[in-house]
């Protein structure tokens, strides 16, 4: 690894993360043959929102005050452990696949925490609602990351990405974080970003407290988030090697695949938003269920070899 | 001296059938008055000194001083003559029969003792113990009671002469003191049931429970 | 051998100096919180009473790990839950203190029971209570045996770990006691009980069957998903607490589990490092749950509450109470860079080497579940630690007691103190504990006769590195550094963007509505419901609704309550009971007084025995 | 020599009532006469553990009747200890008069000397009307009260008993029968002893089943134990512990005393069937009975039932370890169920009620006894450091070693409901809220001297049993095997 590299890549991905969010955005409205908002939208949010001034509610603390940072933190820090672009680039030196999971729980944490601080029952319900939900996603995932590692025979990142052929159980990991990356990036069927009736929305809600730079911060954050989670979809399916090894020739063979990759997952969360209705909080849990029982078929399917 | 033993059963008949607690007194009295002569016979036929002691101990204290005391004691708490049968008499007569029966066997078929009159006495001292034992559990007077526990103790003194000969001299003295003790001690509580729940109907003596 | 007199034999092997270190760590810690706790909290004499029984207590736990004699073991085990008996009805006045105090020692007891069934058995084999002469003899034991005395031993210990079914006990015992006490029995002394598991599973019986580490691990998972279930539907902050316990000594036990799994199936490596995972896991729960037991016994020192719908607000009374209680949650909910996230982070890999390297695909498939089941326990533990926070510390006071809280004083700052200290550092420095603790469990698996490699999985201080086949490694360190540097970024990314911004303090948004006060906050139920409908096929809550009627058409009040039925208890413990003493009822009619019915017990008893001497 | 002094001291204390009028004096008299007699029995019990001592041809004393001796004298110790103030109590509540409170002490020696000279006649036909002798002593201290209750107590008492002994006497007539077959014209134990191999075994076995019957109701074995409960509940309290501390292992000794015969005859081993079915029972029985149970004294008279269970297992598993055991176990048990009695006899007083859902908060009303009766309780229930545990293990490892699984099985469960029982109740009683109107403090001395005395014992043998208390026990135990 190289830790170079591996900084850029990280700063690129921050750097295009808005972008992906618009992307999808501009997808979903196209779908819905709408014109809608650019696909530099929430560039220029993110802008507005740093220009902003700041209200904080007088009976929050100083978790209020420091969540975002932590959000931040914790999803640039585990987007740091993933290669992207490259084999084997990333800090995966500091931990694995799984204490990707881990890392991304401390600004769910602190977010939740957030959400209670200001005392209003809204803030209440979506960290309640948040909790609730990712305690269902970790099986799920876990159980997907022991599958894709199962070929490699370890969780190092930097070893999957090595990984040169495409096998069953890499497909239905590949489906099982898909549905994760839905839950985690607060889309639907589980949640949706587009409205804003409280009683609906659950992420959206938690965060209701938060303005101006904060809230920039922490829109960050999810946009990283969402990036993150593609790039697991993406790579468990199709490894950078696997790509790099398709154009030998063409040196920066296994961005551009990446890029390619990326651009098809957006396509695909697009389409899943605009067909699918948001389903109750408790039918969101079958749905969770459902992506555990792809992930362990793949788990299964993973230890017996295939 | 079968003869004698087939009385002291028959004595054991007596109580069973007898309602009135004198009559069963009196018939005790005679199961007492028979065992002595039982002991007297033994007496002549070993010759030993102390079978007349014995003997002549059981008459005055079981033939004579208990049944005087008991009539007293009856007299005096002036509790009826009644003595509770809880089952009447002749379903106690075939009780005490199959009793009889059970002591037989049990001489017979367990012990196997060796000469035939041991087998006899045993039976019979076992059926005599078994018939007091009933009578203290189906006869509800408190006297009927202290009757029972005497009767069990002439079937053993019955074992002890029939069996044995003669025990040694001065446990028999010793354990005629105490079974005197002890139903002088019985009599004063007869008493003070008596004065504290002006009966002596021991069925009802039933607040200790659980 | 003379039972008048037993014998005291020393035994200090490494594991057992691993745990006497965890209990002196612990205990001490407490003691010094204790200094400044019982100060006009108890009257003199009280006090001393407290000091005393508290010193009984970390002695007997000592005695209990440091004897190789089993019988000196049994007497210092039973030694040790008297003692922490009396700390559990230490304030006697409280009917609460006397039954909670009367279930866990008749439960221990009976526990203790089985445990000494399991040794007289040895006995019986070895002709001696010495654990070197019990391992040599257990050498020539039928199997049958074995397993009998394994399920003794499982079931004795795990009535003291707490494993469920039998941890009824636990959430009544652990918060009745004064919370130093407390944090010793959650901390230590439950961890005693897997002391003993493992002295005499490992070094004495040796793993005789694959099923016993199948139902060691099946336990442990039942254990954790319900303990944390319950922890999530608790109010009462110290009884969530010791309800995370029975959790906590479930992952513990997946450890210990899986480890005999791998010792059966001859995989040392991973043997070692399922067990390396369970005791340290063990290390790190010792020290979190310590704090947070201490961090509410604060709490209730200075509100007197321990509901935490009546709290609220505290972080700004308690300040350092609290900050110390987020460590201890951030800790126990696994997240990095705190040393709960280590110890389950070593699990997770375990669990995953297993599904590499067992043979039997059952076995492979158990393992992914397993790992699943932790990580749903990792989930559901994190919401039932934002919920304890964010109820217990943050937002509005739900009541006037809480408004009148103040600090701590500073013994008890100082021990909160430095085991937060500890909850980070033993994750950032994981390296050394980890090689340490991976030499006691290879020294714990080597007893079981099986030749271990030397397996050490750190690589220099910061990095740990499970030996696979593959280098997955783990460095909390620099995990701290990435997280530490990214948040500065954004910090930079405000100061630089938005140094002229305004923060104006504003009340809460409430739709327009501006009253918003402690009624209109979000409550513990609320924040829990989701959980209780989705768990309702095992948690089956119902409702006691009560109206107020003033008129025949108007009501005018509605109040409902929530409860939930604790299956375990109502249909294994109190039907077990009510059986028991219909039982003793109906033999009570025995003795119904009648002078004549007890001669005819003699009568019957005398003709019995004849016809018996008969045949 | 000593046996004589110590057969004299109590018929010397006896006398004492009639020189001196007040009650206090006659009691610390009585508690000087038991102290020295429990010198006198320590030296005695030491000397006998060397050699058994035979006077007169129907005294005989061995270290098994040495053990019995030292096990009364120190129960007898502690309970004149307590009756100093427990007496004074009932006088100044006006439930017994001045001349009652004399006769008291009076009975008090009789029983005791009754009981001492159960455990040294050789001859088995005294050795019966000894026992006799006891119930009938103690006959007027269990109704001593003289209410509607306590007599029918002690008439049940007395009536019971003597039916029990009646068939002990006929099953000592049938020994001597067998020995009279052999021209042994002996009731005297060593003559038996000495030719117990020749007697005819059908005889001996038969005979045997009489005597454990009949001393079995004495001793409290289920389901001859009815008498128990009801005498140890109206008896006044320091007489409750003589009577469930000793009286009974007094009757457990008669049945040693021909068990052993038979197990030198060639029956041998028959008795051990009898004892493990007994103390099965008893345990169970005791075990259900105090699971439900409301009155305090009753309970603590079944749990002497369940001991006698566990008394009678140990003797039952026999070998040396069971023997052990079970004597260790009398000891033990003597001990600790007299704290026992002394603290429930303390409560009850002062709360004016058995029914212990009557009583909350005796560690507030009696901070000494409160407190005690908990710790005792936990003794009791066989937890170490206490002596209890120590001797249950005993028999419970010679259930296993001999390889008696139900039996030991039985042991188990029944010591776990007695325990739960025992905790549930003493816990509920003594700790809590105690009510407004009963008074707090003032414990007499005599009764915090007793149950001193008796709590260094029960942890002082707990911990490690004295070297002395080790050769006695030892040498006890080798009389049984």
């Amino acid at each position: 690894m190289n830790p170079s590299n591996a900084a850029l890549q990280v700063l690129a991905l921050v750097i295009v993360s808005p972008l992906i969010s618009g992307l999808i955005r501009k997808l979903k409205n196209n779908l819905r043959l709408r014109i809608g908002p650019g696909i530099f939208q929430p560039y220029y949010d993110i802008a507005k929102l740093f220009s902003k001034d700041e209200n904080i509610s007088v009976t929050a603390s100083w978790i209020f005050r420091a969540a975002p940072y932590v959000a931040l933190g914790s999803s640039v820090a585990a987007l740091c452990l993933m290669p992207a672009f490259l084999p084997g680039v990333s800090f995966s030196a500091a931990g694995d696949f799984l204490a990707v999971i881990f890392l991304l729980s401390l600004g769910r944490f602190f977010l939740a925490l957030a959400g209670l601080d200001a005392g209003s029952s809204f803030g209440g319900m979506g960290s309640s609602r948040e909790m609730f939900l990712s305690s269902f996603v970790e099986p799920a995932a876990v159980l997907a990351i022991f599958a894709v590692s199962a070929a490699a025979g370890t969780t190092d990142p930097a070893a999957l990405s090595l990984l040169g052929a495409v096998r069953p159980s890499s497909v239905m990991a590949c489906g099982a974080f898909f549905i994760v990356l839905l839950a985690e990036t607060s889309r639907l069927p589980v949640d949706n970003q587009e409205t804003h009736l409280e009683l609906t929305m659950i992420h959206e809600a938690m965060v209701l407290e938060y303005s101006g730079p904060s809230l920039a911060l922490i829109e960050i954050a999810a946009h990283v988030k969402q990036v993150l989670f593609m790039t697991i979809a993406v790579n468990v399916l199709i490894s950078p090697a696997l790509a790099a090894s398709l154009w030998p020739s063409l040196a920066l063979a296994g961005p551009a695949f990446f890029c390619v990759k990326i651009l098809l997952a957006c396509a695909a969360v697009a389409a899943v938003e605009v067909s699918i209705a948001k389903m109750r909080l408790f039918r969101a849990v079958d749905f969770l269920l459902f992506g555990g029982l792809i992930s362990a078929v793949a788990f299964i399917l993973a230890v017996t070899g295939h | 001296m079968n003869m004698i033993t087939v009385l002291i059963v028959v004595m054991t008949f007596f109580m069973v059938i007898s309602k009135r607690i004198t009559s069963l007194v009196n018939a005790f009295a005679l199961q007492s008055t028979f065992l002595a002569a039982l002991a007297l016979s033994e007496a002549v036929s070993t010759g030993s000194g102390g079978l007349y002691t014995v003997a002549a101990l059981i008459f005055i204290i079981k033939a004579l001083l208990i049944p005087h005391m008991l009539k007293r004691i009856t007299a005096k708490i002036k509790a009826g003559e009644n003595l509770g049968l809880a089952v009447n008499p002749m379903l106690s007569i075939a009780c005490v029969a199959a009793l009889d029966y059970l002591g037989w066997a049990f001489a017979v078929k367990v012990m196997r003792l060796p000469g035939p009159a041991e087998t006899a006495a045993l039976a019979v001292s076992l059926s005599v113990m078994l018939t007091g034992l009933f009578l203290m559990v189906f006869r509800l007077k408190a006297i009927a009671q202290v009757v029972g526990l005497l009767v069990i103790e002439n079937g053993i003194f019955l074992a002890a002469v029939a069996l044995c000969g003669n025990m040694p001299f001065f446990v028999e003295i010793a354990i005629f003191f105490d079974v005197f003790v002890c139903v002088l001690i019985l009599g004063m509580f007869v008493y003070r049931i008596n004065t504290l729940f002006t009966h002596i109907d021991v069925d009802k003596l039933n607040t200790l429970k659980g | 051998m003379n039972f008048l007199k037993p014998h005291y034999s020393l035994l200090l092997d490494p594991f057992s100096l691993f745990f006497l270190c965890v209990i002196l760590l612990i205990s001490s810690v407490s003691a010094v919180y204790a200094y400044g706790y019982v100060k006009d909290e108890y009257s003199p004499k009280k006090t001393v009473l407290a000091g005393l029984l508290f010193t009984a207590f970390m002695l007997s736990m000592a005695a209990v790990v440091t004897t190789g004699n089993a019988l000196v073991f049994l007497v210092f085990w039973e030694i040790m839950s008297l003692v922490s008996y009396f700390l559990v009805v230490f304030e006697t006045e409280q009917k609460r203190s006397v039954n909670a105090g009367a279930i866990y020692i008749i439960m221990t007891h009976i526990g203790t029971a089985f445990i000494a069934a399991a040794f007289v058995l040895l006995y019986k084999q070895a002709g001696s209570f010495d654990l070197v002469a019990m391992k040599t003899a257990a050498l020539t034991m039928p199997p049958a045996a074995k397993n009998l005395i394994f399920v003794f031993l499982f079931i004795g210990f795990g009535t003291k770990a707490g494993v469920v079914p039998l941890h009824l006990w636990l959430p009544y015992a652990h918060p009745q006691a004064p919370s130093f006490v407390s944090s010793v029995m959650s901390g230590v002394m439950i961890k005693i009980a897997i002391y003993g598991l493992v002295r005499f599973v490992f070094f004495v019986l040796g793993v005789n069957a694959l099923w016993w580490g199948n139902l060691v691990l099946f336990f442990a998972a039942l254990s954790c998903l319900v303990g944390v279930i319950y922890a999530l539907m608790e109010h009462d902050l110290k009884k969530l607490l010791a309800y995370h316990s029975v959790e906590n000594i479930g992952i513990i036990l997946l450890g210990v589990g899986a480890s005999m799994v791998f010792i059966k199936l001859n995989l040392p490596v991973l043997a070692v490092l399922a067990l390396s995972a369970g005791l340290y896991h063990l290390l790190n729960h010792a020290v979190f749950k310590s704090l947070l037991f201490l961090c509410a016994g604060s709490v209730y020192r200075s509100t007197r509450l321990r509901d935490m719908e009546k709290m609220g607000g505290l972080i700004k009374l308690m300040p350092w109470t609290a900050a110390f209680f987020l460590f201890g949650a951030l800790a126990i909910s696994a997240i990095p860079p705190l040393n709960g996230f280590v110890s389950e982070w070593l699990t997770l890999q375990a669990f995953f080497a297993g599904a590499m390297q067992c043979p039997a695909v059952g076995t492979k498939a158990a393992m992914g579940v397993y790992a699943a089941v932790l990580a749903l326990t990792g989930g559901l533990a994190a919401a039932c630690f934002v919920k304890a926070f964010g109820i217990t510390f943050l937002a509005i006071p739900r009541s006037e007691d809480v408004k009148k809280a103040r600090e701590a004083p500073f013994s008890m700052k100082a021990a909160m103190a430095f085991l937060a200290l500890l909850t980070l550092s033993l994750g950032v420095f994981a390296g050394p504990v980890l090689g340490v603790i991976s030499k006691v469990s290879a020294f714990a698996a080597g007893s079981c006769g099986m030749l271990v490699p030397r397996a050490d999985f750190s690589s220099g201080v910061y990095t740990i590195t499970p030996s696979l086949s593959g280098p997955a490694a783990l460095s909390p360190a620099f995990l701290l550094l990435l997280l530490v540097t990214a948040a500065g970024a954004g910090a930079a990314l405000v100061f630089v963007l938005a140094r002229r911004r305004k923060v104006t303090a504003v009340p809460t948004w409430g739709c327009g509505y501006y009253e918003l006060d402690a009624r209109t906050e979000y409550t513990s139920t609320a924040f829990s419901k989701p959980f209780r409908l989705a768990f309702s096929f095992f948690l089956m809550p119902y409702r006691r609704t009560e109206k107020i009627n003033e008129s025949h058409y108007h009501i005018k009040s509605f109040r409902y309550e929530l409860y939930n039925t604790y299956i375990f208890k109502r249909y294994l413990y109190q039907f077990g009971l009510k059986m028991t003493l219909r039982a003793a009822r109906s033999l009570k009619r025995l003795q119904a007084g009648s002078i004549h019915l007890y001669i005819a017990y003699i009568f019957l008893t005398v003709l019995a025995l004849m016809i018996f001497s008969g045949m | 020599m000593k046996i004589i002094v110590l057969l004299a001291l109590p018929l010397i204390a006896s006398a004492a009532p009639l020189f001196f009028r007040k009650q206090r004096t006659i009691g610390i008299i009585n508690a000087a006469g038991c102290l020295a007699s429990l010198a006198v029995a320590l030296l005695l019990a030491a000397d006998l553990c060397v050699s058994p001592v035979s006077l007169f041809g129907f005294i005989y004393a061995d270290a098994l009747s040495g053990f019995f001796l030292l096990t009364v004298a120190v129960v007898n110790f502690a309970s004149s200890l307590y009756s100093v103030s427990y007496v004074q109590k009932d006088l100044t509540d006006g439930a017994i008069s001045e001349r009652k409170s004399r006769f008291y002490y009076t009975l008090f020696n009789f029983f005791s000397f009754a009981m001492y000279a159960v455990t040294v006649l050789d001859n088995l036909g005294f050795m019966w009307v000894a026992v006799e002798m006891t119930t009938l002593a103690s006959a007027f201290l269990v109704g001593f009260y003289n209410t509607k209750r306590s007599v029918e107590a002690a008439w049940k008492y007395v009536i019971i008993c003597s039916v029990g002994l009646s068939f002990a006497l006929f099953g000592t007539v049938l020994f001597y029968y067998a020995a009279s077959l052999h021209g042994i014209h002996s009731l005297n134990w060593t003559d038996m002893l000495r030719n117990a191999p020749l007697l005819d075994p059908r005889i001996l076995k038969v005979a045997f089943l009489f005597i454990i019957a009949g001393y079995g109701t004495k001793a409290g074995f289920a389901p001859m134990h009815t008498w128990l409960p009801d005498a140890h509940s109206q008896a006044p309290a320091p007489i409750s512990a003589m009577l469930s501390g000793v009286l009974i292992k007094t009757s457990i000794f008669a049945i040693l005393r021909f068990a052993v015969i038979v197990n030198k005859s060639a029956a041998a081993g028959f008795t051990g069937h009898l004892f493990i079915g007994f103390g099965g029972l008893s345990l169970l029985i005791a075990a259900g009975f105090m699971l439900a149970q409301r009155d305090i004294k009753r309970l603590l008279a079944y749990s002497t039932i369940e001991h006698v269970g566990i008394i009678s297992l140990g003797l039952g598993f026999g070998g040396p370890l069971g023997c052990l055991g079970a004597l260790f176990h009398i000891f033990n048990h003597a001990v600790t169920k007299s704290a026992m009695f002394f603290c429930a006899g303390s409560i009850v007083k002062r709360f004016g009620t058995n029914n212990m859902r009557k009583i909350s908060g005796a560690a507030g009303a009696l901070p000494f006894a409160g407190t005690f009766i908990v710790v005792a309780a936990f003794a009791l229930g066989g937890t170490p450091p206490f002596s209890i545990f120590t001797s249950e293990l005993m028999v419970l490892i010679a259930g296993f070693a001999g390889g008696h699984y139900t039996a030991a099985a039985i042991l188990l469960a029944a010591l776990g409901a007695v325990f739960a029982a025992l905790i549930y109740y003493i816990t509920k009683l003594s700790f809590g809220k105690k009510p407004e109107d009963v008074p707090e403090g003032n414990e007499p001395l005599g009764m915090k001297a007793a149950l001193a005395f008796l709590a260094v014992i029960m942890l002082v043998f707990g911990v490690a049993a004295p070297h002395f208390f080790g050769n006695i026990l030892n040498s006890a135990a080798a009389v049984l095997w």
